[in-house]
């Protein structure tokens, strides 16, 4: 099997053009996904090898984008839908919780939306207000919706392909401060069946405490780590990658190993996929349990400027200091 | 199935008796049969179109027929609701020209993207009555599929359905299904007050810049709820058109024939790759918003006779007389069917079975989900866990 | 002090004129509220004694409705936005979430929107689909808005009030099934301080479980606490009555004295507000719990028809097989 | 404070060389000033209107001042951003008669709601061009009260400024505040991309029915980061207005002198409870569309060069040599200025202290919140906890 090394990024223009490549129905549409090939350059290429029919610059509307890709997916396209940042998606608010996530349900199944909304999401880039928003709380509270995001560049590029291929409509959540990292990537394995998406993983195997993580988080997850057994103590990293629904099995088989457990991501903690995550463990694992589930996250704050993001986001410290307290309750 | 094909712009093949070249008393309003039920031969719209149909006397009487019809289907589903069978009911009583002539309009391959009122166009469309009943009864939310009937779900978040029939005209052009008689159109319907929701804006936008085969056909029954046609525009409502560069005309949405030729010739426009326009059937909810509105609150008595005076059935039934076109008998056949129909209509509404509550967690996902099937197992533990109790 | 015997929905409609008599800048604005006095009369005879300038029928827009406040806001004015019903919000969502949310924020306090966006939420009376939603979890998970219901007319009638009166951006959620129930008001008692809103209550005292709701719930969790009642077991109800923030000291106080704890909202399940109560309770008070918190709410589908919501939303039942299970954990 | 009013369609005092009555080659194209520095002494809109500006000396040097400088921190800006004190810059390079032009036009009274790029707006209505920039550095989200300046925060979501001039447009009309000379009157500014959003759109609807006092002006600098005017719409903006009921008149955004002419009378219109109206200043954004972007990949250098030749700093200059108006000494005393402001701004810049990281937890809500201050608390003990420590 043929190996390259790729960024996240890279990973995701080599797996859209794969599904382009295989099945004439999907198209990809968004704001400057053309000539620009997107402000972050994701669908860079794509228009100049598949024409202007296959990926649309379309006016600039993210209702419009959505609505009129329910349109052409009931008319049998697959669109493949770019925001151009997390905190654009919100005009598209109603077309996605009303339309596209009942559309299925409403028919009693004779209709499916088989639609990719890609959005860039979370912070760490220095980027101005409404550029580092982590919605996913919002959708996957959204019964229809189907959530994913991937923290690697060879998840991301089989998790697009796997997306795209579903029937499913799929909020697709790229991790913009990961664009950048390389990693290898197997090209030409055969695509897994499009359903399930991809599992949670065991990012890192460990014993003495588990971290639950996503998207940008599990780097940071996968340093801590790495500083934590430095110090003699060994913890488990779990990638959800599919966050709704969530697939909670391998972390209950590890929280009932190690008994303690750390979730973490950016967006706010009120209410966020930590709160889920942490109250499904305690249900199932609670006489597993040495000290609550505890979550490290973004503040409940709107988006802080930039210059101090990185006091706002977590990192290796907040969540060592997290695993610390697990261990001292 | 869509009903038959009768032509538009085609030499006439009955003298009317009353031929006038241009518009009515209103130059804006597109108008083929005056509310005293004169023809009018043809009419020029504003952008110059000349609108003419000429019927059969047979093609005629299916018209008063399908008017008649869709009236007597709707009143029997307010019935229906009355006496609590249906848990709500939108009224397209006032609406039926509009309805039946843009309805009839369609060509088969055409797709229509509906509110929740066009209870008319559906019947055009060749679509049984009852298919929508199941959404008003509780017992469903539309439940059919768009494609096997080239009518989509009834829409009631306001507007969104016009974004959809944007995209499924994208589509056409992709497919490149345009350039011929045979090409496909789409019509998209929407009220007055749906053109103050962004939606609306945006698929005016992307319309016109995607050429997309369709018509915009709202139909300004002068309410939104309560509040008047003044709350969303201060100019009439086809010439919003013109701010996104395509075209809009104003039709008599009281007279079936003006509908049904100026929703024709902007379907045929549009198959024909010359892209989007926008048709304002301009017309009267003559009953409430739904049955759940009490519009003696917001409207007087006085302007409701005043369009009653323009009623759809009772031009087109003076036209008929008239010209002889049709008798008593057949006024009361056609008054017989309608019963027949509707008594039918109601039978099945009654027997229309609860859903078996586990049925809720079907058709989530395509590919289903995890949570849901485990929530579906809980609930179904849960209701056997009542059996043989008291509950 | 003067008591009146009110419906729910007319206490809402009194404590809304108090606020146009007593403050100038108060303006109510929606479709329909006018004339029609909204499809629920909410604001019915407004119009009519505080004329078309300071009850405003909008246009069909809810952007636009929220929008347009946003600047009257700025302008000094102190906009009460009626959305006719809970699943017609979202066309307003990122004026919402990206504006009114944030602006205080991003002015760094010089800027205030003192918004109500007054929202009929769940289900409950047999309506079409749209028309039975429970959107809390969205604008809760929202740093920056704040969240309020009330579950009988005295809140009603002294939280609109309340919110109205505060400077904070607020999302108050009406239990539309609630409106038609009865209940004393005292009428002109002093508004208490227009900040905190009201905080949680216990509705019913009780020592061998806590069962917290809030809005159209609390009736359902009275019921039930009730009916337990008859069967020798004492349940304590709290109403949250704000959700966001959310003020769980005395659910903390009650967990640790009875160590179950049951949450229900017909909201669905996966990272609803129940979650969150959950993973806080857990961590407060870990060591008082006997079983894992649990939850009763509707299900992780879209609202279904009418015919079958009785079955969806929680009822008695429902809420006592929870107990049950925590009892018998 | 605005700068000062001088007035429009008033008597000239300066004979100008060149007097043309009527349009320019673009019948569709209000111009004042041609791109070789000619003089049109009036021009009449599409709808009638006869624009003319008359102005001292004193003032045409002025005008010329205000281009200069907003060019030069402009360019000091983007400067900043490349040398990484800025975290990202949008620049105005190209628009700046369009900006200084409308900015002038503004009365006292006036409120302003820009977008991201308005720089030349809040520096013509005396705002101090630091503040901006904060955000653009990254160490606040804007942070001013725009009721203080009149000029309200950078909106970066596309087109939702438009919903909240429209809302404070309202309240003028509420406030009983039109009909005289001092009334008031608001600008929203925004892009031709914007045109397609939702929220442009029912701000039109909105503006129109409650005939708010307010004028819509659209840069349209021919593209939405990479995507050309095509992409939004297939006829000119400016006649989306005719679409809501209310005027729309296209200007050469690049002609200061028209720029000023147009929006002062639409905004005297407004004043005077005429209601709204569509500025459409067509021009060109000579830069990049921010300092993140990349124009050579969607657009080629002789489009570039072609606007080059209109330059709105050029022509100015031009019309001021040929009317003898202003000499060398002029010339370098303003470039001095601009140079010394320049230096001035960045200096400031540099000086920016960082936001205290705790600030961050401070104005999520005017009367707090017990979970943010519980946050703020456990985050300073966090911190104190390295305190000492090697971190
Ligand atoms: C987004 C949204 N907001 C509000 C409503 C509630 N609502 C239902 S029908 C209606 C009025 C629609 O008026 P119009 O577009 O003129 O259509 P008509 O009902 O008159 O046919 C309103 C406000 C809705 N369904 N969707
Ligand atoms: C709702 C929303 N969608 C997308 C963006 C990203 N974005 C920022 S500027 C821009 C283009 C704006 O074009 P235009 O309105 O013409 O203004 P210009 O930048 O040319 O001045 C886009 C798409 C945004 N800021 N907001
Ligand atoms: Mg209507
Ligand atoms: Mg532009």
């Amino acid at each position: 099997m043929a190996t390259e090394t790729l960024t996240l990024g890279k990973a995701l223009n080599a797996g859209m053009r794969k599904a382009l490549e295989n099945d004439p129905k999907v198209v990809i549409m968004g704001e400057d996904v053309g000539k620009l090939g997107g402000v972050f350059r994701i669908t860079d290429g794509l228009q100049k090898d598949f024409g202007d029919q296959r990926v649309i610059d379309t006016p600039l509307a993210e209702s419009g984008i959505i609505g009129t890709a329910v349109g052409l997916a009931i008319r049998g396209y697959r669109p493949v839908c770019e925001i151009q940042f997390d905190g654009f998606v919100y005009p598209a608010y109603d077309q996605i919780v009303s339309q596209v996530a009942k559309m299925h349900y409403r028919s009693r199944g004779k209709l499916k939306i088989p639609m990719v909304i890609r959005i860039p999401f979370g912070g760490g880039i220095g980027a101005v207000e409404h550029h580092s928003e982590s919605p996913e709380a919002y959708f996957s509270h959204t019964p229809g919706l189907k959530v994913a995001t991937c923290a690697n560049p060879q998840d991301a590029y089989v998790m697009i392909q796997q997306a795209i291929a579903s029937d499913d409509p799929i909020v697709f959540l790229e991790p913009k401060r990961r664009y950048w990292e390389k990693g290898p990537v197997e090209v030409d394995q055969p695509l897994p069946e499009a359903y399930p998406l991809q599992a949670a993983r065991v990012a890192r195997p460990g014993t003495d405490a588990t971290l639950i993580a996503y998207g940008p988080m599990v780097r940071t997850c996968l340093d801590a780590a790495t500083a934590a057994a430095e110090d003699g103590r060994e913890l488990e990293v779990i990638d959800l990658r599919t966050l709704a629904p969530l697939d909670l099995g391998q972390v209950y088989e590890s929280v009932r190993r190690t008994g303690r457990a750390v979730v973490v991501h950016e967006a706010p903690s009120n209410i966020g996929l930590g709160a889920e995550v942490a109250a499904r463990i305690t249900e199932e694992c609670f006489y597993s349990l040495e000290s609550p589930v505890l979550r490290v996250t973004g503040f409940d704050i709107p988006y802080p400027a930039s210059r101090v993001e990185e006091e706002y986001l977590p990192d290796l410290d907040r969540v060592l200091d997290a695993v610390d307290r697990t261990f001292g309750w | 199935m869509a009903k038959g094909d009768p032509g538009v712009s085609t030499r006439g093949r009955r003298a009317v008796p009353r031929s006038r070249k241009g518009a009515t008393g209103d130059p804006e309003l597109v108008q083929l049969l005056t509310p005293e039920g004169e023809r009018i031969e043809s009419v020029t719209g504003p952008d110059g179109t000349e609108y003419r149909v000429d019927f059969t006397d047979e093609e005629y009487r299916s018209f008063y027929r399908d008017l008649v019809l869709v009236r007597k289907l709707d009143a029997e589903a307010t019935a229906l609701q009355r006496q609590g069978e249906l848990g709500l009911w939108a009224s397209l009583l006032g609406q039926e020209a509009a309805q039946v002539g843009s309805g009839r309009a369609l060509r088969t391959q055409d797709m229509a993207f509906p509110t929740y009122r066009e209870h008319g166009v559906l019947y055009c469309r060749g679509i049984d009555p009852i298919m929508p009943l199941g959404l008003f009864r509780g017992v469903d939310q539309g439940g059919w599929d768009p494609n096997e009937f080239k009518f989509n779900m009834y829409t009631i978040v306001i507007g969104a359905q016009t974004l959809h029939a944007t995209g499924y005209a994208m589509g056409i052009n992709m497919d490149g299904k345009t350039g011929t008689d045979e090409g496909e159109a789409v019509i998209a319907y929407f009220g007055d007050g749906a053109t103050s929701q962004g939606d609306v804006n945006e698929s005016f936008v992307w319309a016109s810049v995607f050429n997309a085969p369709m018509v915009f056909f709202c139909q300004n029954n002068q309410y939104a709820i309560s509040e008047p046609l003044e709350r969303q525009t201060r100019i009439p409502l086809y010439r919003r058109a013109a701010g996104f560069g395509f075209p809009g005309v104003r039709v008599d949405g009281n007279d079936v024939l003006a509908s049904y030729a100026v929703t024709r010739h902007a379907l045929d426009n549009a198959r024909h790759g010359q892209g989007p326009s926008l048709i304002e059937a301009y017309t009267y909810r003559m009953g409430a918003h739904t049955t759940s509105d009490d519009p003696t609150r917001y409207r007087i008595a006085s302007e409701v006779e005043a369009w009653q005076a323009k009623d759809p059935i009772a031009r087109m039934k003076a036209f008929l007389v008239k010209q002889k076109i049709a008798d008593d008998d057949f006024f009361a056949e056609v008054d017989e069917q309608a019963k027949r129909e509707s008594v039918h209509l109601r039978e099945r509404v009654l027997e229309m079975p609860n859903p078996e509550p586990s049925s809720m967690f079907d058709h989530v996902y395509p590919n289903g989900s995890p949570l849901v099937d485990q929530q579906r197992a809980q609930f179904k533990q849960y209701l056997e866990s009542f059996e043989g109790s008291a509950h």
